[in-house]
């Protein structure tokens, strides 16, 4: 098997929040004993309800915070403190990128200057070094030399994507994480940023952690997924498995939600009542209180992950068949 | 919310102790009481002995401690020049101070508001420029300027007016327009830019899609919205009631906090100085304490910020 | 009107709704300080019939409606006709309009988060619609907010009326911009992306939701969307805009299946599948031109894989290519082109 | 006439630190104490200043210590108590000449600081006695800090404080009340010995910019405005029921020197500096001519102690490039502190004076400064503006108090000369005037030419703009007088 | 890398001009003004017609048109014209420097207090409040008595003013910023704090930056003159606009044009800033999209 280039152990990371104007500090449990690896050179997507704690997952992966509990190996080791020199140099391996393009570029600089600004940062090569090999970079990526000298708004959303992955990739990475890369694109502009991805990670062996709340473009791009429901992780496998046959009753609602062109009559399983808000976690299996096959152990003991025999873990009193393993995805 | 509370009032003691405290050092090292009370033509053995007096022979630490001491016993000092308590004077100043200003305030919000709700309502028409013209021409002429030319004009040419000094409701009029002028130009150009500025934002779209009438999603929806950005200068108004007016009381020899202000720093006069200081930082500080408290009012978010901020 | 809460009259039965036009929309264009963004559009909506209308960012979706409601801002020019029941809106007295808004067409915006108004309750903010278009005071306008935020299925309705929208996620604000829009009981409502900030499982509820009120009560329903997966599974005709016009109109099942201009076939390749085979993902090359700087003729045309030397020079007009089907190309399937949509499709010369 | 009496309105620069004048010389507060006190003795305000009686009938030497003064009968003092010689003794006593805490915290002193004792003869007779040899006895008892106070009153009082809110005097006008910054109101004192009061009350109202102050007078809010300036002369006559009025007081305005700086030390410097100013362009252009220009620091009231044949200032620009290349002058900056107008026409006279020096060749520096004491911090080596008032018309209550061995200057460090001291030492104990006369004549020429510790500028003036239809006429002095006593009724 | 899909569009570049509006006239004429005002301050020493310190005593208050005096003289016979040059050249040079110092002191104190938070933020926001709570003329004062009236030490005095404000925008929009995208890219790509704030922070609010600066200029100069009129101001025998004004009030009614020229020019050339900076600001309202 190829070596694991990311592993998260038992990762929890909950915020203070105060409700309402007087009121109290809460926890808020965004992420709750994660455990996830990503090989070398795969594609791993997270899913999951909007507030599940994906992105917070996702900037634990980056070291960008840093979790309350568990810990995050790159490639074995440790990450460093962040803001440390140390940390700003892992930059150059791991990268990012974020839903909104617009937003992660600088609106007042031009696109060939943002594209080479980690080889500025990390003083990399020298100047005229590093333009020419921005410029390859974004001819990578698909953009010519015309766009290289645009401010990002004068781009197409696509293009501007292709830039900040350019930007991303400038540095050769080892790991990049995307947060929901293509969910404010269209439809032709997010093929063109899928493809583009794709593309890359198979030139230069990138590993993805993939968020996304797409399961079109999560089937198109990962390998395998794994499932999160208020900040934990409910099911986990290969992404066909899933996503043709779901078994938590989680990603049986997700999946059956996926709006599908040109389908008018589907069964579609609609979840009662609204996501649950994390500051006030139901007991038990978080997910019992909109769930159509809940029983009154799932009230009360939160379930452990089973893994099922075509090697997917899933975390519902339902499909208890194999004996609990509390370590997932190795 | 409690800790931002008190955070906030935390910072605004500070910052009332650091202006007396600046205050202070300012005015002792920068000159000598007996001097400038006396006059130059005293002895100098009265000069010595006005400074035992006032215990200004003493290391300047020494006197600061006992004005503090003094303070948190609710003592602040005696005027040299006038010999009775100098928070008797300085409280005694501030219905004169106040009957310009708060007239003055008035005035302000009362074209301000409308001028620049009005010229927002109405961008980039000839009124809309004719209101910021006029608002920022009025705001450009310094107010000594503006308010010798309204004495020139109404108090000699016309005579309806006094020229200054206290005594009938006649008396206001001039240094209030004076005053005013000035700051409902500023509050109109205020509020016409976060007129505008709210009625860029989709909600007002929404708002009209509903069906309400434009003067009720104005009314309703853009005020109190633009109430925001317009309270932080409102605040400033509120805060400068007690000293904005040192200019102005001036050139009208009015007898407010400002005039006093002026007399007693010329004539070292510290205790009566300070006394004002103390008043002033006071009332700015209480007054940006307030416009905070108020964001939260105005605005939902906010409070929801305040309560989570301060780390 | 009906009730919104399924208490229907046996009457407002979904077969009487159709075919009769209750909004007309002829030749509509809006310009920008002189850049045309809608260059002639025409539509019609039935009673209780439900159109989406997909097309990529910046087709116009939007402007269409939002000059059809009047709620362009002043720097806009719009000419055409737009009538409700007959009534024609554009140039229409505020009042009247103020009447029509909220009351007979109401409008979803896109972003709920910056679409609700930060300072007001949401309470009032649906309130107000109920005392414009209603005709509630009091506490009657308090009970039927809390049905309507049942309605939409906002949990805990009874106390929401208090919040303000920072207090609930962009999924409740969606929900809550459904209430407003739901209180005036509309007959036609528009919906601009009501599901794009929300996730699977929550734009599955709302969906079906926008779908439950419009049987019920025989409300049309326009819903704008730039997934076609999301129209498709909601209306039953589909309008697919690009570059401020219409290039093709058809009942959903067949679009899907035999899609005829260039422009939707496009689309749809571009879509990943869902079923099947993985498959490249084959985009659109090039993008939306700017309004400032559109083709002559066709606006597909520099980017249409079939395009001929003729579609560069005019704008193919909007005609039948078989029943109830419409398609803007010159190229496909022109040549069974007959009879053009009632109105002429572009004042453009 | 009682019947017409008007109210005067008199629109004032300053607000009076005290009413009581034994506590300050201020300007203001020299405005209010003719009205509501009188001395033993009193200036007839004429360009000779001779003595008169006021609140002693007669008065005669006893020997060259001592004077006995025979007290009117009959005087009432505001608050209706009778005047008697406890009155002048509780005056004169430390307990009121030393102030508040009898702690010398006064100005009243410094003429009065040589009275040992009053000695009480009858109940209106009393004996002055002096510390030591003194022949200027009698001018002291008439002038600033003399006034005579109320003993009743004041031990009513109770307390400095109260007392001085309202001092009880005999003169014609009694304080009603006043606001600090804002007003004093005086009222007739209808029983005042020397005649009915000729005004109903007096109302002075403070207003500190001068602009205002014409404004107001113009008008017609008030009647009478102190301290306009020159230019503004044209103004007022503008306006065929006003009228400008005022002139010299006994006072002249110099420029200190720090004369132990190495370039202000050397006297072809400080000559040269008052030679090349154009004092005639000065005042011809800043003050309409209305200012003397003095032969000397000297004053023309002095009587027997002035010396008229002493050579005027002259202006010799070239005798004043002389004086700077002989004395190896070479362009070095001389500072010149200067106060914002503090005295009229005070920085526009600066700089009219920095353009002459600049003609022969001095490069004075203008430095603002804000008040006194930073004038005075030390090292001072520079130049800058004094005024001095004549306190009794002798250079002993003038000259002296500023060069004397005890006076401003050296007190300051910035001058000193032993021959000087000397001199003023033996002039007080001289009463012959011929012998005075001589010891005078030199005192001047160590300070307008051998070692001069002042620039003598010119003497000063108060301008008042007043309306015509008020019989007033100014004095010698800055006091106003709005009493009976006043040229302007006891001429007629 | 040849399987990239290759998108040849060339929209690139094209949005930029779809918004040009004509530049109101008001703007214009205020741009011209402004331009005429800092050739003025420019060429001060070139153009005024005398020394703006020489006498002509015999000349004193001549009224404008006067053979020698275009614009008149003061009341110590000195050329308006030249003092009104030279006053513009001191005001405008004060204004400037004060106002950029503002800024700058008060943008870095903003950058400091969003970049550390904590105590560093309230100790910054306490100086910040202090400056507010403070009255001007006990600071001018203090400087005054402490330091004299050297025009470098004016011009830093001036600077204080208004530094608090910067401070608050730029904590506000700082803080804002990175809890945005692009700084927090920035931040992610490995940038120091420096970098961060310097290279994408500073220009991004250098709109509202300058936009502040168009309002704090007037007020610098307006509020010099009220330092002058009560003797705090830029001191003789230096001149300024507020200088002029200040000591030519005892002359309005008799020389008006001492007090009514230096006022001239500050109400036009305030006027002109404000309306540049207003329309500026509704210019950047539009945004950058
Ligand atoms: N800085 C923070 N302070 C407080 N709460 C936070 C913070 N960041 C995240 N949360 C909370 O943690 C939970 C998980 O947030 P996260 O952003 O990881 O979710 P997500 O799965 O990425 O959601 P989405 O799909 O909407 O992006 C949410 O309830 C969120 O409100
Ligand atoms: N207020 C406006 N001023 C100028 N141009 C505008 C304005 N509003 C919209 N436009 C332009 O009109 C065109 C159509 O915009 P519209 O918002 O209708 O697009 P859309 O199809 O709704 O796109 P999206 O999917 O992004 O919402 C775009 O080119 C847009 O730039
Ligand atoms: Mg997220
Ligand atoms: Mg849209
Ligand atoms: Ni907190």
């Amino acid at each position: 098997m190829t070596a694991s280039i990311l592993d998260l152990h038992g990762i929890s990371r909950s915020y203070s929040t105060r409700q309402g104007l007087f009121g109290k500090k809460v926890p808020v449990h965004a992420v709750d004993e994660v455990s996830l690896s990503l090989k070398e050179g795969q594609t791993l997507a997270l899913v999951g309800e909007s507030g599940s704690g994906k992105s917070t997952t996702g900037r634990i992966a980056l070291g960008l915070e840093r979790p309350n509990s568990g810990y995050v190996l790159f490639r074995g080791t440790e990450l460093p403190a962040a803001d440390t020199p140390a940390w700003r140099r892992m930059r150059a391996q791991m990268q990012m990128i974020y839903q909104d393009p617009l937003a992660a570029l600088d609106r007042r600089l031009s696109i060939i200057d943002q594209v080479r600004e980690p080889l500025d940062i990390h003083d990399i090569g020298s100047a005229s070094k590093r333009n020419n090999k921005a410029l390859a970079m974004l001819d990578a990526v698909g953009l010519n030399a015309s766009h290289a000298t645009s401010l990002p708004y004068q781009l197409s959303g696509g293009q501007r994507q292709r830039a900040v992955l350019a930007r991303a990739l400038i540095m050769q990475p080892a790991l990049l994480v995307c947060d929901e890369p293509v969910s404010a694109l269209d439809v032709s502009i997010q093929a063109q940023v899928v493809n583009v991805l794709m593309d890359l990670q198979k030139e230069l062996r990138l590993s993805l952690l993939f968020i996304s709340h797409d399961l079109k473009v999560v089937r198109q791009v990962s390998q395998r997924m794994a499932v999160m429901y208020l900040g934990r992780i409910v099911e986990f496998g290969e992404t066909h498995l899933l996503l043709s046959s779901p078994t938590h009753p989680y990603t049986k609602a997700l999946v059956s939600a996926v709006p599908v062109a040109g389908r008018r009559t589907r069964e579609r399983i609609i979840l009662k009542g609204e996501p649950p808000n994390p500051a006030a976690r139901p007991t038990g299996c978080a997910f019992h209180p909109r769930c159509a096959i809940a029983r009154p152990e799932c009230v009360r003991v939160s379930p452990t992950f089973s893994t099922l025999p075509d090697g997917r873990s899933v975390a519902c009193h339902a499909v208890h068949t194999n004996p609990p393993t509390k370590e997932v995805g190795s | 919310m409690f800790r931002f509370f008190a955070i906030r009032v935390l910072r605004a003691v500070l910052t009332v102790a650091l202006v007396v405290t600046f205050a202070f050092i300012v005015l002792r090292l920068s000159g000598d009481p007996a001097r400038s009370i006396m006059g130059d033509d005293a002895s100098p053995e009265a000069m010595a002995a006005f400074r035992r007096e006032w215990d200004l022979d003493q290391p300047l630490w020494m006197q600061y401690l006992h004005y503090f001491a003094a303070i948190f016993q609710g003592e602040f000092g005696r005027s040299m020049r006038g010999g009775g308590p100098a928070l008797d004077l300085v409280l005694g100043r501030i219905p004169a101070t106040l009957m310009l200003t708060l007239p003055a305030l008035l005035m302000k919000l009362a074209i301000g508001i409308p001028a620049g709700i009005y010229a927002a309502l109405h961008r980039d028409s000839a009124i809309d420029r004719a209101v910021m013209v006029t608002a920022v021409a009025g705001y450009t002429v310094p107010s000594f300027v503006l308010g010798l030319v309204l004495v020139q004009v109404l108090a000699i040419w016309f005579a309806w007016l006094p020229t200054g000094g206290t005594g009938s409701l006649q008396h206001l009029i001039l240094p209030i327009i004076t005053l005013g002028v000035g700051g409902a130009a500023v509050l109109a150009r205020f509020v016409r830019s976060a007129m505008l500025e709210v009625l860029g934002q989709p909600y007002i779209r929404t708002a009209s899609a509903k069906g309400i009438p434009w003067a009720a999603v104005v009314r309703g929806h853009a005020l109190p919205n633009a109430a925001i950005p317009t309270v932080t200068i409102v605040g400033f108004m509120v805060g400068n009631l007690i000293a904005g007016s040192v200019v102005v009381e001036s050139v009208f020899s009015w007898p407010g906090v400002g005039n006093l202000l002026v007399v007693s720093v010329t004539a070292r006069d510290l205790a009566v100085v300070q006394c004002i200081l103390l008043l002033v930082a006071v009332a700015m500080v209480l007054s940006n304490l307030i416009v905070d408290f108020l964001y939260g009012f105005l605005d939902p978010r906010l409070a929801e910020a305040n309560s989570s901020g301060g780390h | 009107m009906a009730n919104l809460a399924g208490t229907a009259p046996a009457s407002a039965l979904p077969a009487a709704w159709s075919s009769q036009p209750l909004l007309t929309i002829e030749g509509l264009t809006v310009d920008f300080s002189g850049v045309q963004v809608i260059r002639g559009i025409d539509l019609t909506v039935a009673r209780g019939e439900s159109i989406g209308i997909v097309g990529e960012s910046g087709s116009g979706k939007s402007v269409t409606w939002l000059a059809a409601l009047g709620l362009l801002p002043r720097t806009a020019t719009v000419s055409g006709s737009i009538r409700l029941d007959g009534e024609e809106l554009r140039g229409a007295a505020a009042m009247r309009l103020d009447r029509i808004r909220g009351g007979r067409v109401a409008m979803i915006f896109q972003d709920p988060s910056s679409a609700l108004n930060p300072v007001i309750r949401i309470g009032r903010q649906v309130g107000e619609v109920l005392a414009r278009h209603q005709g509630l005071s009091g506490s009657s306008i308090r009970a039927e907010a809390k049905r309507l935020f049942e309605l939409v299925g906002l949990p805990d309705a009874g106390r929401r009326f208090d919040a303000y929208p920072h207090e609930l996620s962009g999924g409740q604000n969606q929900r809550v911009m459904i209430a407003t829009a739901l209180a005036g009981k509309p007959d036609v409502l528009v919906a601009d992306e009501p599901t794009t900030a929300l996730d699977a499982t929550i734009q599955a509820q709302i969906l079906d939701l926008l779908t439950t009120v419009r049987r019920e009560t025989g409300m049309a329903l326009v819903l704008i969307s730039h997934d076609l997966g999301v129209v498709s599974e909601t209306c039953e005709r589909i309008m697919v805009m690009y570059g401020g016009l219409v290039v093709e109109t058809a009942p959903s099942e067949s679009i899907f299946a035999s899609p005829r201009h260039p422009y939707t076939q496009g689309l749809l390749a571009a879509l990943p599948p869902f079923e099947g085979a993985l498959r490249r993902l084959i985009p659109i090359e090039g993008q939306v031109p700017e309004p400032a700087t559109m083709p002559p003729g066709c606006p597909f045309a520099p980017r249409c894989p079939q395009r001929m030397a003729v579609c560069e020079v005019t704008i193919p007009p909007l005609a039948q290519t078989e029943a109830g089907r419409f398609s803007a190309c010159i190229a496909g399937p022109a040549t069974e082109a007959q009879q053009p949509l009632k109105l002429k499709t572009s004042v453009l010369a | 006439q009682g019947a017409a009496r008007r109210t005067l309105r008199i629109g004032m620069s300053g607000f009076p630190p005290a009413v009581e004048p034994v506590l300050y010389a201020h300007t203001a507060t020299r405005r209010l104490a003719p009205q509501m006190f009188d001395t033993l003795l009193a200036f007839d305000q004429t360009s000779a200043m001779t003595l008169r009686p006021a609140l002693a009938e007669r008065w005669e030497r006893v020997n060259a210590k001592s004077v006995r003064l025979f007290l009117r009968k009959g005087v009432k003092f505001h608050d209706d108590g009778e005047f008697t010689a406890e009155d002048v003794a509780f005056t004169l006593s430390p307990e009121h000449l030393l102030g508040p805490d009898m702690a010398g915290k006064v100005t009243a002193m410094e003429t009065l600081d040589t009275i040992e004792k009053v000695e009480i003869i009858d109940s209106h007779t009393v004996i002055v006695h002096a510390k030591g040899d003194d022949a200027l006895l009698e001018k002291r008892l008439a002038s600033w800090g003399s006034e005579i106070v109320s003993k009743r009153a004041f031990g009513a009082a109770g307390s400095w404080d109260a007392w001085t809110a309202a001092p009880v005097g005999t003169g014609p006008y009694r304080i009603v009340s006043q606001s600090l910054d804002v007003e004093v109101v005086l009222a007739a004192h209808d029983d005042y010995w020397g005649g009915l009061p000729p005004l109903e009350g007096i109302h002075f109202r403070i207003i500190p910019e001068l602009a205002s102050r014409v404004n107001a007078l113009i008008a017609g809010e008030v009647d009478f405005i102190t301290d306009l300036s020159p230019d503004m002369f044209s103004e007022i006559e503008k306006h065929p029921e006003l009228e400008v009025s005022g002139g010299p007081v006994q006072n002249i305005r110099a420029l200190n020197i720090d004369t132990t700086g190495p370039i202000l030390g050397k006297v072809g410097v400080r000559r040269a500096l008052s030679l090349a100013i154009d004092r005639e362009a000065i005042v011809q252009a800043l003050w309409q001519d209305k200012l003397l220009i003095p032969n000397g620091y000297q004053l023309p009231s002095f009587g027997d102690a002035y010396i008229e044949d002493f050579p005027g200032l002259a202006y010799d620009p070239d005798l004043a490039r002389q004086l700077l290349r002989e004395s190896g002058y070479n362009g070095e900056t001389i500072t010149y502190r200067l106060l914002n107008n503090y005295y009229p026409n005070q920085v526009a006279g600066a700089q009219v004076m920095v353009e002459m020096w600049r003609a022969v060749g001095i490069n004075v520096e203008l430095q603002m400064m804000e008040n006194f004491a930073q004038i005075g911090s030390k090292p001072i080596n520079a130049i800058f503006d004094s005024s001095n008032t004549a306190t009794f018309p002798d250079p002993l209550g003038h000259a002296w108090r500023v060069f004397g061995s005890s006076g401003g200057n050296v007190k300051e460090g910035i001058w000193s000369n032993e021959e000087y001291f000397g001199l003023g030492e033996k002039l007080k104990e001289t009463a012959d005037p011929q012998a005075r006369r001589s010891i005078i004549r030199r005192m001047l020429e160590i300070v307008d030419r051998e070692d001069p510790p002042c620039v003598i500028l010119h003497g000063s003036g108060q301008f008042y703009g007043k309306r015509k239809d008020i019989a007033w006429v100014p004095g010698q002095t800055l006091d106003l007088n709005f009493g009976p006593f006043n040229a302007a009724h006891t001429q007629n | 890398m040849n399987m990239m899909e290759k998108v040849s569009e060339t929209a690139a570049g094209t949005r930029k001009n779809t918004e040009h509006q004509p530049i109101p006239f008001t703007v214009i004429a205020s741009l011209l003004w402004i331009v005429f005002v800092i050739g003025i301050a420019l060429l001060a020493d070139q153009i005024a017609p005398y020394r703006y310190t020489a006498l002509d005593l015999p000349n004193r208050l001549a009224s404008p048109f006067h053979p020698q005096h275009l614009l008149g003289t003061d009341e110590l016979g000195r050329d308006i014209l030249s003092r009104l040059i030279v006053s513009v050249r001191i005001s405008v040079l004060v204004a400037l420097a004060a106002t950029l110092i503002s800024a700058c002191f008060g943008t870095t104190m903003g950058f400091a207090a969003a970049h550390f938070r904590g105590r560093v933020e309230q100790f910054i926001l306490m100086l910040a409040d202090f400056q507010a709570a403070m009255p001007f003329l006990i600071l001018s004062l203090s400087v005054l008595a402490f330091f004299g009236n050297a025009l470098p030490l004016f011009i830093g005095l001036m600077g204080l003013y208004g530094w608090e404000r910067y401070a608050r925008i730029a904590r506000g929009l700082a803080i804002a910023a990175s809890a945005q995208g692009y700084a927090g890219a920035a931040r992610q790509l490995g940038a120091s704090p420096m970098q961060v704030y310097l290279r994408h922070i500073l220009p991004n609010i250098s709109s509202t930056l300058i936009v502040s600066m168009t309002l704090t200029f007037p007020e610098i100069i307006l509020m010099e003159s009220s330092l002058s009129f009560l003797g705090l101001g830029v001191q003789p025998p230096m001149t300024s606009l507020g200088n002029m004004l200040g000591y030519g009030r005892e002359y309005m009614t008799r020389a008006p044009w001492i007090m009514f020229a230096p006022a001239a020019l500050i109400v036009t050339t305030t006027l002109s800033i404000s309306l540049l900076g207003d329309w500026l600001r509704d210019r950047l309202d539009k945004g950058l999209q």
